[in-house]
C-alpha cells in the first residue's frame, strides 16, 4: 500500500541519496536487475518499449495527421472537434493519451505547448520530448516570455498575431495543427507529412516550403 | 505543493540549451528506465498524479541538478520503497533479498510490439454536473495546498475566462492523495496582463486546464 | 523578481545541516572574500539593493548549489563588469589589463580596526507621512514585478495587520534600479493561517517590514 | 555606471560561469588581487575586517546587551523602545546597522529570526552568521513551519505558547531577548553574559541556566 504522504516520499529520497550511488546508468541498471529479480518486470518488455520508441513512435505520427488535416476538410473538421477520436482513425502503437487536443496557428494566432508543472507530451503523436522541452529553462519562460523563446527558435511573428501559450495541467494533451505553407499546392499527403517538424507541431517552429530556408 | 517543480513564470533562466535536440535517448540507461516505467507491474493503488507528487518530493537540489530520467529513476525508486515493493538494501544490492509481493504479472515484449497501449483513463463522463459555462468569468483560489496540485502558483489570484469543459476528469489532488474523485475540468484562458506585471501592453494568452475546485465565480 | 531567492515556505526542503554551526568561516577564502565585500571601493551609485539583486540575478543553479560566499564572489564580479570597474578577461587574469576607474579612496587596516562602521543610512526620517495607522486592517499587493522587491510572494494577496511605524525608508525597488525614494516602513503582523493552508488552527505569526507601496487598505 | 538591468546582470553571470574556474578559492584570490593591483582595495583592510570578525565581534556582543537588559530594566526599557540607540550604548566595532529591533521573549510568545529572501541579519551584535541561518532548508521552513524547526535545535515549547517569526525584509534587524532563566537571581552581569548563546538570539535556543541540560 502506498503511504500518499509526501514528507515520507522526501525522507525516502534524502535516504536513497545517502545510500545509492550517483551515476544514473549504475542505479537504473540495478533497479531493472532487482524489478526483474523480483518478478516485477520483463527485460524483454523493457527492449520492446525501447524499440517502439526508437524506431515506431516518433513526430512522423504527428505529421500524417497534420498531412491530413491539410489535405481532408472533413478530417480537419473532425481533428478540431475530437481530437482523440480523429488520432485514433490511424494506427499508431505506443502509449495513447485520454485526450488529445489540436490547436490550430491561424494568421491572427500561433500556438506554443508547455508543462510547467512536469513534462506532460502527447507521446503517442509525436514520441519522447526532445531535453529542452523537459528543461526547467523551457518551462520556466514559455508561459511569460513566449516571444523571447520562440526568438531564441528563430519564430519571429508578424506584428498582429497573438501568442497563445497551452500549459499542459491536466492529462489533455495539447499539439498544434500548423498552417499549411503557400507554394504546397501540388504536394500530395505524403510530401507534406515531409514538411513538418516536430517544433512545428510543439510551436516553436513554423512549417517551411520545400526550398525555403531552414530553420536554425 | 509550493515545492521546486512549479517553475511556470519563474524568473532568472536563460537560453534553452538545444544541443541534444532530436536523440530520444542520449544514453542507453534513459531509454531503459522510460521503458521500464511503462513496462513494470504496478500496486493497484499506483496513479500517475502520485508518480508525479513524488517527483515533486525530490531534493529541491536534486530537481534543479538531475537530468531528467534520472529524477524518474529516483520518483520509482521512491514509490516501490513506500509501498515495500523493495527496499533500500534491495536497491543498494541489486537483487531481491526478501519474497516478493504478489502483483499482476508484467507485460511482456509480445503485449507491446505492433499495439496500442491505454494507460487508466482519468475522463469519467457522468461523475459530475459543470458549475460554469463557456464564457463564464472565474478567479482561480489565491491558495494552494502541501499535498499534489495542477494549479500552478503562477495562476493562483488570477481571472480568467471559461473557454471550453472537457467533462468531469479525476481530481490529481485526490488521486494522489489515494482518492478517486472526479470534478469538472475547464480549459480556462488568461490574458498575459493579468498574469504578468510587465505585460500590461500584451495581447497573448495562456490556457490552463482547470479543475472546478481551483475556481471561484467573480 | 520571481526567482529562486523567494526561498519563504518553499515545501520539500530537508533538515538543516548544523555541520558548521560554529566557524563564522569555514575556509580563509570565505573570510577574505566578507572583508572585501566591506572594505573595497564602490561606485557611488553602488546600493545594498542593487548588490541583492545581483544576487538574485545569478544561475538559478548556482542559487541553489553554491555555498554562500561563493555566491558572493560572483555577484561581486558580475557588479564589477557590469559597471566598467573590471572586464572578464581581468578577472581570467587576476591583474590589471587597462586603466582603473577613478573611485574614492578604498578603506585602510587603520580605518576599521577598533572603530564602528556605518553603512549608508536608508532612513529618511522627513520624506513622508504614512498613509496607514498601527492597527490598521492591510493586504499585500498581489503581484511583484520583474525588479527587485522585498515583498516575499508567500505574502503576497495576504492580509495583516499593521503593528509598528518605523518612518520612511529607501525603497528597495527603486534603489535597485538607481533610483532614491524614500516610503512609509512598517512592521506587518500576519496570522499563520493566512499565509499557509494547512494553518489552519495555528495562532503562530509571521511579521514582515513592508514599505507602502506593497500594501493596499482593507 | 551600473546599468540596473537585471536582464543584463543574468547574462553576466552566465558569462563567468563560462570563463572563469569554479573554485571559489581561486576565484576570490584572483578577485583580491585585480581589486588591488586596480587600487579599489587594500590587502591590510581586508586582513583587519578578517580578524576583527574572528575575534572581536561576535555573539558576546548580543549577548552582553542581553545580559544587560536582564539586570537593568531601565536600560531593557530603552532596548525595546529603540534597539538602535541602546546597543549605541555599547562601544562595538565592526559593522552597524541602522536600526536595531530587540524583541522580547515571554511567557506566552516566543520569537524566531529569519531572512527568507537573502541573509539579513544583526551583524554587530551576532558577527558573521552560522552557515545554517542562510542555507535554503532554514530559509524556506522557519516561516511555515518554525515548530519542526526548533524541534530540529531540541526547542519544545510549551503548550500556549504562540510562536512569532520575524523575516527580515528591510534594514532592520531583529534580534531575540530570551527570558531569563530562574535559578539564575545569584548571577551578575558577566556571569548572565556568559549564558546568552547565538542560538538564544536568534529563536533556535533558550536559555539554560548553569547545570541545566543543554541544548543538543
Amino acid at each position: 500500500m502506498a503511504s500518499f504522504d509526501g514528507k515520507r516520499l522526501s525522507g525516502i529520497q534524502r535516504q536513497l541519496h545517502s545510500h545509492l550511488p550517483s551515476d544514473p546508468a549504475l542505479r537504473v541498471k540495478s533497479l531493472e536487475s532487482l524489478l526483474v529479480d523480483k518478478g516485477y518486470l520483463d527485460s524483454g518488455a523493457v527492449d520492446a518499449w525501447v524499440e517502439i520508441y526508437s524506431e515506431q513512435v516518433g513526430p512522423k505520427n504527428g505529421a500524417a495527421v497534420v498531412a491530413r488535416a491539410w489535405c481532408d476538410p472533413a478530417f480537419k473538421a473532425r481533428l478540431l472537434a475530437d481530437g482523440t477520436a480523429a488520432v485514433a482513425e490511424f494506427d499508431f502503437v505506443g502509449r495513447h493519451n485520454a485526450k488529445i487536443v489540436a490547436v490550430e496557428n491561424k494568421p491572427e494566432v500561433h500556438n506554443l505547448v508547455v508543462c510547467t508543472l512536469c513534462s506532460c507530451y502527447p507521446l503517442a503523436l509525436l514520441g519522447v520530448p526532445p531535453t529542452w522541452y523537459k528543461a526547467n529553462e523551457y518551462r520556466a519562460r514559455a508561459v511569460r516570455e513566449p516571444r523571447a523563446v520562440l526568438a531564441e527558435f528563430c519564430v519571429v511573428l508578424p506584428p498582429g498575431v497573438k501568442v497563445r501559450v497551452w500549459d499542459s495541467t491536466s492529462e489533455a494533451r495539447y499539439f498544434v495543427l500548423p498552417q499549411r505553407p503557400d507554394g504546397t499546392e501540388d504536394l500530395d499527403e505524403a510530401a507534406l507529412a515531409a514538411l513538418v517538424t516536430r517544433n512545428a507541431m510543439i510551436g516553436t517552429a513554423l512549417v517551411q516550403a520545400p526550398g525555403e530556408e531552414k530553420e536554425a | 505543493m509550493d515545492g521546486m517543480h512549479d517553475l511556470g513564470g519563474a524568473e532568472g533562466f536563460g537560453p534553452i540549451d538545444r544541443s541534444h535536440e532530436d536523440e530520444p535517448f542520449h544514453e542507453a540507461w534513459e531509454g531503459r528506465m522510460f521503458a521500464m516505467a511503462a513496462a513494470m507491474a504496478r500496486p493497484a493503488d499506483w496513479t500517475i498524479d502520485w508518480f508525479r507528487y513524488a517527483r515533486e518530493c525530490a531534493r529541491p537540489i536534486d530537481y534543479m541538478t538531475l537530468g531528467y530520467f534520472d529524477q524518474w529513476a529516483k520518483a520509482y525508486e521512491t514509490l516501490w520503497v513506500d509501498c515495500g515493493l523493495l527496499t533500500i538494501g534491495e536497491l543498494e544490492a541489486g537483487k531481491s533479498l526478501r519474497p516478493a509481493q504478489p502483483l499482476a504479472p508484467p507485460l511482456r515484449a509480445e503485449d507491446i510490439r505492433g499495439k496500442a497501449h491505454h494507460p487508466p483513463n482519468p475522463l469519467r463522463p457522468d461523475a459530475a454536473k459543470p458549475a460554469f459555462a463557456t464564457g463564464a468569468a472565474v478567479r482561480c483560489k489565491t491558495s494552494g495546498h502541501s499535498g499534489h496540485t495542477r494549479l500552478p502558483s503562477y495562476a493562483r489570484g488570477k481571472p480568467g475566462v471559461i473557454q471550453a469543459y472537457y467533462g468531469p476528469q479525476l481530481l490529481p489532488d485526490a488521486a494522489a492523495a489515494g482518492q478517486e474523485r472526479a470534478e469538472p475540468l475547464y480549459s480556462v484562458l488568461f490574458k498575459a496582463r493579468h498574469l504578468w506585471p510587465e505585460a500590461t501592453a500584451s495581447e497573448d494568452e495562456v490556457c490552463l486546464d482547470l479543475w472546478e475546485s481551483y475556481l471561484e465565480p467573480v
